[in-house]
């Protein structure tokens, strides 16, 4: 076994830890660091897939994810769970330990999924399509368990991350993609602003039960 | 030799004609007296309805103003329709000039056509009676048409024809003898005749009574003439059913209209035939006083199931037969 | 520099000038003027294809043509909107709105013209945030709970499309190594058949659920009857039918390629299934949703779903015909929706103003008394979304069904049933509308230019729908072939 | 090229076709008489149904249907609104039960459809409670070319595919699902047709009661051709084509009448009406000559197919087992029925409406028609002579369509003779016209009040409530038969069996369908997650084999 293959699948697993605990946070900050640890284990591993296929843009991409994602992301975040003082637990749509038996099922689905698909392929890209997917779908099941706009948005920026896993595992894959997915993260983060700001003006809290209301009024 | 037998059928369809319209004031005459003498009257004579008549075309003809100008036509329609069924049911004697045209169903759109006239004249004058006893006679004739088709189809299936005449002649000729579906068929058949001629148990035609009669109800209104016309296509009515169950029920004996020789032997057994039903006729009726309007619909029912169980049973008998 | 790129960069450039400059009034008019220049362009596309990243096969000549001539017509009719609604907006917001009309019909036609599945991803996703700012426009509640909703479920729907776009780059390193041609839909379909068919099945189940959420078939369509209701209405209805045309054709040249692996034998399965599960469960759904629907635009978006449902369903049955049909279909049926949210939009400000809010059915009852042209174009476009015989549609419709019994007969009673149930909800709301009541003191008005122009969509439709030119019918049939 | 795109329209017209083009004319050009010569919406609903006739193949047959269908929708929404989406409904079914079956190959199952999806247009068994409530609501002129036409071409198409294009693939049960699909419209028609207050909707239920007849004419035809008796089923089809043209005369004279009594009087309730002879003599004459067909008296147009189709049963019950025996007589009951309670329906439509006194100052005041009614009624009045007093000429005139449906068969000859009739009645009425003439004088009195009071000044015709009521005339038949089959509620049991019952599941899935749609934000991110999840298991169980 490679050193390259160990090491990439020490980072993937450490990605896939975090995106696991963050089912599990109740507060915000800890979701914020949770996530942050994650961006910057991406970017390490994004520099060593650039070193291993010696291809140069990934080592643009891990600098991109490590600038934005891992550095500025999280210094937003925090500024706005501070100026909405969102110190206390947020409230979970469905009870922890489900989510948590749930998000096991779900890594389970993922390598039944994959691995016996891409038997042909190289054992790595096996691996890290069986790990990326895994922690999109625990980022999807993170967004269906939280009431909250920003737990939401979090759960949003882990799948984020783990197409991004994804996307540096491809052997050659062409640099458009890099780009488009710093675009995606960038543009996010402005509209999801926005909308944090607007939705502050129109009701006290960032909880979407104040959005649930007026649909449940029905038009 | 075809020439002469046309020639003997056509002078026969005319005595039959004739003799028809002539007989049938004589039949009510007739039941009229036998009804007073089971009750112990003397009664009236038996030419009394010819007087009747006679009185009713010489007195004036009173139209009411509210009577639209279709007045006078309702009682022409009735009586031309009763005539012409009385014209194609074969009394004395079988094979007539009009016996292709004497089709069941025909017959039976005749008397519908009858009573439809009764009732638009029941209607005519926009007053309460007329009205009330349309709607029980139409409620009495809805059940009465749904059994006298059931019934077409037993005499259908067992002469293989359609017109009564054909009816006639193949009883006759075969020896049929009584079977338990004729049986039905007759009970049926009698309870229709009772119904359509406005006889006891559905209307009872000597009273006067505003509240219970049917057919009298419709011709409050008329007088003179047209009610002449309408008593005698009354009169006309009971010969025909009276025709129409001898042909079916007792055709043995029945003339030819081709052999002139047997014309006398037939008129005997028609007049014989009708005295016969007028007894039973008044015997039944002394029996048995009116029904409520309400009861008829099931008294009907029964004779439909009657009708329908004389067709199931010919099936078995044709089975079991061989 | 092919037509095709020029179409592409063309409206972005003019984004840009509309986002920084000019009064509402000029905006409207820039938008006019992109938008017909705009159109020119993509006439001409047909006579220079050209190659490499972006190039149009014959579906996007077809469509690219298609998306020219209604952007060019909404753009016409949105004159008479700015002018209406001029205080419903401030400048800048105005800026915006025209920036994103001009950035969402470029990302239609770079997602029709992208031959890079890449390319085309990028598309889809610059479309959905134009539109997403589009819908947000409004600083109402509703607005922003619609513009929340539309970004979340877009934004899972691109992320799954990312997914599954890297997993067909992934089964297509057998046949085609690393690099640019792994990505192009020309080579990938090219050699279809020695692509890793495992693979492929789980990419297409990604993409059609990532493209499927941009088509909104059921159960992937929670954004867009509320997207629909909110925002000015020739971006967020009428150009935002576009949008629906690039994913369903996305989705028809990734089944082509799932179909062809699985004829040849890749070991991918028959791509039929998933598309006919999808359709019918939007036509049953939209089915029961439609009657309790008050609001004309939220009723006419869950119209939409019902019919990207139906040209799913003929995309899955398979087979030149059905294909054939589908196309039809979604030609007839942009062409409709444009001009009936045309006319919509001209009715709703005829009855006070066409604000977002302002399109109750019980606000447009009796429209023969303010308009009696107006009120008989918009009678039309809605009769013929209900797809009996003098609509278009007819003829589509007829064409799906009878392949239908014929290619997969167990799928044709929950069809028909789903066809009943929309079209009598649709004809429902006629009857209130031409000969309804009208609200007091209503004078008649003139009918303005939006109505002509519906009136000519209309016209185009019974064209094509029952007169279809030869030329017109070869080139579909050979698209419909060469896809099969 | 015009038509489906590739394949474009075709025209064929046979004998079948030419037939029943040929019946639409008469009222289609006295509809257009009858006041409805300006609406588009009119001119498209023939040109659907011709193009309908004439197809060659079967996307023209069914754009000629559907076509039909729509514009007529439009009409219905025109004139109320209520019953429009209802008819709309129906209308699309029956599209949606016909272009499957036209590509299934010839068997079963496409004739269960074409029966089901034809049958619901032309108002058969299982869906026919909606044609009384859609049927009255456009103008009178378009009622009329509804009843005698548009329901006339969903038989044609029952026909056409029943008897010509699967001809060879014809089973007995065939017929005998057609024969149970007319006794019950036939029954139920007659049975409303009798208790219906409303004029129109009596006349929609008659129409629903003559589709029964002919679809019991149809079905006979089909079974004894079937079973191989080639010249009982030339009777049945003689009994069924003599009906649908006896039909498309008299019914639309009937609809455009009562169209000029509700412009005449501003109502077509019978309980307002009454006394119409006085003010509309020549309305009433050809109304009269209409209710004698519906009520299929002997000399009047409908009597023919009646005399037909008795005959065409009767001789049915001759063959087959038990079970035919019990059915056949059992249908001969119901058809006898529902003979009395249609001439029951006319004989009310002319005595309550036309004779008697006034029931309202309307009623009382109403000026006679003229122009265009009065010719497209003469016009229709005129055509019924000859189907009355001629019916062998017309029957001579429709072997060919016989031949065509049913191959290798001879027409039989017709046992009716009505010129016949007609003499000896007419030598009856002359004879006792001479022997009255020289009676007593006649005179003009006031009737008897009948033991009521005077009627108040204001009433100058009489007390309305003296006189018996549309009603109250129905009443002994309602209470007899109608409480049995109508309930208490006089619901028609196709409504009560069939629409009710779809209606609450719609109502329920519509409930369904509002929690689905009003999801929140998360709610919607589960189904997608979930679909997804699913779709993923499937997937790895599918690969994984």
């Amino acid at each position: 076994m490679s050193l390259v293959y160990q090491l990439s699948h020490l980072l993937g697993g450490v990605m896939l830890l975090c995106a696991f605990s963050l089912l599990s946070q109740r507060r915000l900050a800890a979701m914020i660091m949770l996530y942050q640890i994650e961006a910057i284990t991406l970017s390490a591993a994004a520099f060593w897939q650039g070193f291993a296929q010696n291809a140069d843009d990934l080592y643009l991409t891990g600098a991109i994810t490590l600038v934005i994602k891992a550095i500025l992301l999280p210094i937003g975040l925090r500024q706005i769970v501070l100026r909405f003082g969102l110190i206390r637990a947020v409230e979970t749509a469905m009870p922890v330990g489900l989510s948590m038996i749930l998000g096991v099922g779900l890594i389970g689905v993922a390598v039944l999924v994959v691995l016996p698909i891409t038997v042909s392929s190289v054992s790595l890209t096996r691996e890290d399509l069986a790990i990326s997917l895994s922690i999109v779908l625990l980022g999807f099941l993170m967004m269906t368990a939280r009431r909250n706009a920003l737990a939401q948005v979090i759960g949003f920026l882990s799948t984020e991350n783990g197409l991004v896993l994804a996307a540096t595992g491809m052997p050659g894959m062409p640099f458009v993609a890099e780009l488009s997915v710093a675009l995606l993260v960038l543009l996010a983060f402005l509209v999801v602003g926005v909308f944090l700001l607007r939705i502050r003006e129109h009701f006290d809290t960032l909880d979407l039960t104040g959005l649930e209301d007026i649909e449940r009024l029905g038009r | 030799m075809s020439f002469l037998i046309l020639l003997a059928r056509v002078i026969g369809s005319f005595a039959h004609i004739a003799l028809v319209l002539a007989a049938a004031p004589a039949v009510i005459g007739l039941v009229g007296v036998l009804r007073a003498r089971l009750l112990g009257r003397r009664g009236p004579a038996i030419w009394q309805p010819y007087a009747r008549l006679r009185r009713l075309l010489r007195k004036d003809v009173l139209t009411p103003e509210t009577a639209t100008d279709l007045f006078p036509l309702w009682p022409y329609v009735c009586m031309a329709a009763m005539v012409t069924a009385a014209a194609l049911v074969p009394g004395f004697c079988t094979g007539l000039v009009t016996a292709p045209l004497s089709d069941v169903i025909t017959l039976a759109g005749l008397l519908a056509l009858a009573r439809a006239a009764t009732l638009l004249a029941g209607l005519e004058t926009g007053f309460g009676f007329g009205g009330a006893g349309a709607a029980r006679d139409l409620l009495f004739s809805v059940f009465v048409e749904a059994s006298l088709l059931v019934l077409l189809l037993t005499f259908g299936l067992i002469a293989h024809t359609q017109t009564v005449d054909g009816i006639a002649e193949a009883l006759r000729a075969s020896h049929i003898g009584i079977s338990v579906s004729l049986g039905f068929a007759l009970a049926a058949m009698l309870a229709i005749a009772l119904t359509e001629t406005g006889r006891i148990p559905a209307d009872n035609p000597a009273g006067h009574l505003e509240l219970a009669m049917v057919h009298e109800a419709m011709l409050l209104e008329y007088s003179g003439g047209l009610l002449a016309l309408f008593e005698y296509a009354a009169m006309l009515r009971l010969i025909v059913w009276m025709d129409l169950i001898g042909t079916i029920f007792l055709p043995f004996g029945m003339a030819r209209a081709q052999d002139v020789l047997s014309w006398p032997g037939g008129l005997a057994l028609w007049a014989g035939k009708l005295l016969v039903m007028a007894v039973a006729l008044c015997l039944f009726e002394v029996s048995t006083a009116k029904m409520r309007v309400f009861r008829v619909p099931e008294f009907l029912g029964v004779a439909m199931l009657l009708g329908v169980l004389s067709s199931v049973f010919l099936f078995v008998a044709a089975r079991i037969g061989g | 520099m092919s037509f095709a790129a020029l179409g592409v960069s063309l409206p972005f450039a003019a984004a840009i000038l509309a986002g920084l400059w000019g009064t509402p009034a000029q905006g409207a008019r820039l938008n006019a003027v992109a938008g017909g220049l705009v159109f020119l362009v993509t006439l001409c596309v047909p006579f220079g294809p050209g190659a490499g990243l972006i190039h149009a096969d014959g579906l996007g000549m077809l469509f690219g043509v298609l998306t020219g001539f209604v952007s060019f017509t909404t753009a016409l009719s949105n004159l008479g909107f700015v002018r209406l609604g001029e205080a419903q907006l401030s400048l800048r917001r105005w800026r915006v709105y025209h920036a994103m009309c001009l950035v969402l019909v470029g990302a239609t036609l770079l997602g029709l013209y992208a031959d890079d599945i890449g390319l085309l991803w990028v598309a889809v996703e610059g479309a959905t945030i134009a539109a997403t700012l589009g819908v947000s426009l409004a600083r109402t509640a509703s607005a922003l709970e619609a513009a929340w909703k539309y970004f979340i479920l877009a934004g899972v729907g691109i992320a799954l499309a990312l997914f599954g776009t890297m997993l067909v780059y992934l089964a297509a390193q057998p046949a085609l190594g690393p690099g640019l041609p792994a990505l192009s839909f020309a080579a990938l379909s090219a050699h279809a058949g020695r692509l890793d068919g495992a693979l492929l099945t789980l990419a297409f189940v990604f993409l059609l659920f990532g493209y499927g959420t941009k088509a909104a078939l059921v159960p992937l369509h929670g954004w867009l009857p509320d997207a629909y209701a909110e925002g000015p209405a020739p971006l967020t209805t009428a150009l935002s039918g576009l949008m629906l045309n690039v994913a369903l054709v996305a989705i028809l040249r990734f089944r082509h390629l799932m179909q062809a692996n699985a004829v040849a034998g890749g070991g991918a399965l028959a791509p039929g299934p998933f598309l006919i599960t999808l359709g019918l469960a939007s036509l049953l759904l939209t089915g029961f949703s439609l009657p309790r629907r008050r609001d004309a635009r939220r009723f006419f978006g869950f119209s939409s779903i019902e019919h990207s449902g139906i040209v799913a369903f003929a995309f899955g049955v398979g087979g030149v015909m059905a294909i054939f049909g589908g196309l039809l279909h979604l030609v007839l049926h942009t062409l409709v929706k444009s001009a009936l949210f045309q006319a919509l939009t001209r009715a709703a400000a005829m009855r006070g103003d066409a604000s977002p809010g302002q399109f109750n059915f019980s606000r447009l009852r009796g429209l023969a008394q303010s308009n009696k042209f107006l009120a008989w174009v918009l009678a039309a476009c809605i009769f013929t979304l209900a797809g009996l015989p003098p609509s278009g549609l007819f003829a589509s419709e007829f064409i799906i069904i009878s392949q239908t019994i014929q290619r997969a007969p167990w799928a044709s009673l929950p069809l028909g049933a789903g066809l009943l149930l929309c079209a009598v909800a649709i004809i429902r709301k006629i009857g209130p509308l031409l000969f309804g009541a009208a609200p007091a003191r209503t004078q008649a008005q003139p009918a303005g230019g939006a109505a002509y122009l519906a009136g000519m969509h209309l016209a185009l439709t019974l064209g094509i729908g029952f007169a279809m030119p030869w030329a017109l019918y070869d080139l579909l049939h050979g698209i419909a072939a060469g896809l099969q | 090229m015009i038509g489906l795109p590739g394949q474009g329209l075709h025209w064929r017209v046979d004998a079948l076709s030419a037939l029943f083009l040929v019946i639409l004319i008469p009222q289609v050009v006295a509809g257009a008489l009858a006041g409805m010569r300006g609406s588009v919406a009119y001119w498209v609903f023939v040109a659907g149904m011709v193009l309908a006739l004439a197809a060659g193949d079967a996307f023209t047959l069914i754009f000629g249907f559907e076509l039909m269908s729509a514009a007529s929708w439009l009409l219905v929404v025109q004139g109320d609104r209520r019953p429009a989406t209802l008819y709309g409904g129906v209308a699309i079914f029956s599209g949606a039960c016909l272009i499957p079956a036209l590509f299934l190959q010839a068997g079963g199952l496409a004739f269960g459809l074409i029966l089901l999806g034809a049958g619901a247009k032309a108002g058969l068994a299982p869906l026919h409670s909606w044609l009384p409530r859609a049927h009255p609501a456009p103008a009178a002129g378009v009622s009329a070319v509804m009843s005698g036409g548009m329901v006339k071409v969903a038989l044609y198409v029952i026909i056409r595919y029943g008897f010509v294009v699967f001809g060879p693939a014809v089973q007995p049960w065939w017929g005998t699902a057609l024969i149970a699909a007319g006794v019950a419209p036939v029954l139920i028609g007659a049975l409303r047709a009798m208790l219906e207050v409303e004029l129109k909707t009596m006349l929609a239920c008659s129409t629903v009661e003559h589709v029964g007849l002919i679809a019991v004419g149809l079905g006979l035809a089909l079974r004894a051709k079937a079973l191989g008796d080639v010249g009982l089923a030339a009777l049945g089809l003689q009994a069924a084509l003599l009906c649908v043209v006896a039909h498309a005369l008299f019914k639309p004279l009937l609809f455009i009448g009562v169209g000029a009594v509700k412009a005449a009087t501003g109502t077509s309730s019978l309980n307002w009406l009454g006394g119409l002879m006085r003010g509309m003599p020549r309305l009433g004459g050809l109304m009269l000559a209409g209710a004698a067909g519906m009520a299929a008296l002997p000399l009047g147009p409908g009597f023919a197919p009646e005399f037909l189709l008795l005959h065409a049963v009767l001789a049915s019950a001759g063959g087959g087992g038990i079970l035919a025996r019990i059915g056949f007589t059992a249908l001969l009951a119901a058809l006898g029925l529902s003979a009395a309670l249609a001439l029951g329906a006319g004989v009310r439509l002319i005595g309550i409406g036309f004779l008697g006194r006034p029931r309202s100052l309307h009623a009382a005041a109403a000026e006679d028609i003229g122009g265009g009614t009065l010719a497209g009624m003469v016009l229709l009045a005129g055509l019924c002579v000859p189907v009355a007093l001629l019916p062998g000429f017309v029957l001579a005139r429709l072997a060919p369509v016989i031949i065509l449906a049913v191959p290798g068969t001879v027409p039989p000859a017709l046992a009716y003779a009505p010129l016949a009739l007609a003499l000896l009645m007419a030598v009856a009425g002359g004879a006792a016209w001479l022997v009255l003439r020289n009676a007593g004088t006649r005179r003009e009195v006031a009737a008897w009040q009948g033991g009521f009071g005077p009627a108040p000044a204001w009433l100058p015709f009489g007390d309305p409530a003296t006189q018996p009521s549309a009603t109250g005339f129905a009443e002994p038949v309602w209470r007899a038969i109608g409480l049995g089959i109508l309930g208490p509620g006089q619901v028609d049991p196709g409504e009560a069996l069939v629409l009710a019952p779809l209606a609450r599941i719609n109502t329920r899935a519509a409930r369904v369908a509002e929690r689905i749609r009003r999801a929140t934000v998360r709610q919607r991110l589960a189904f997608v997650f979930g679909a997804l999840v699913a779709a993923l298991m499937l997937l790895g169980l599918v690969q994984g084999r």
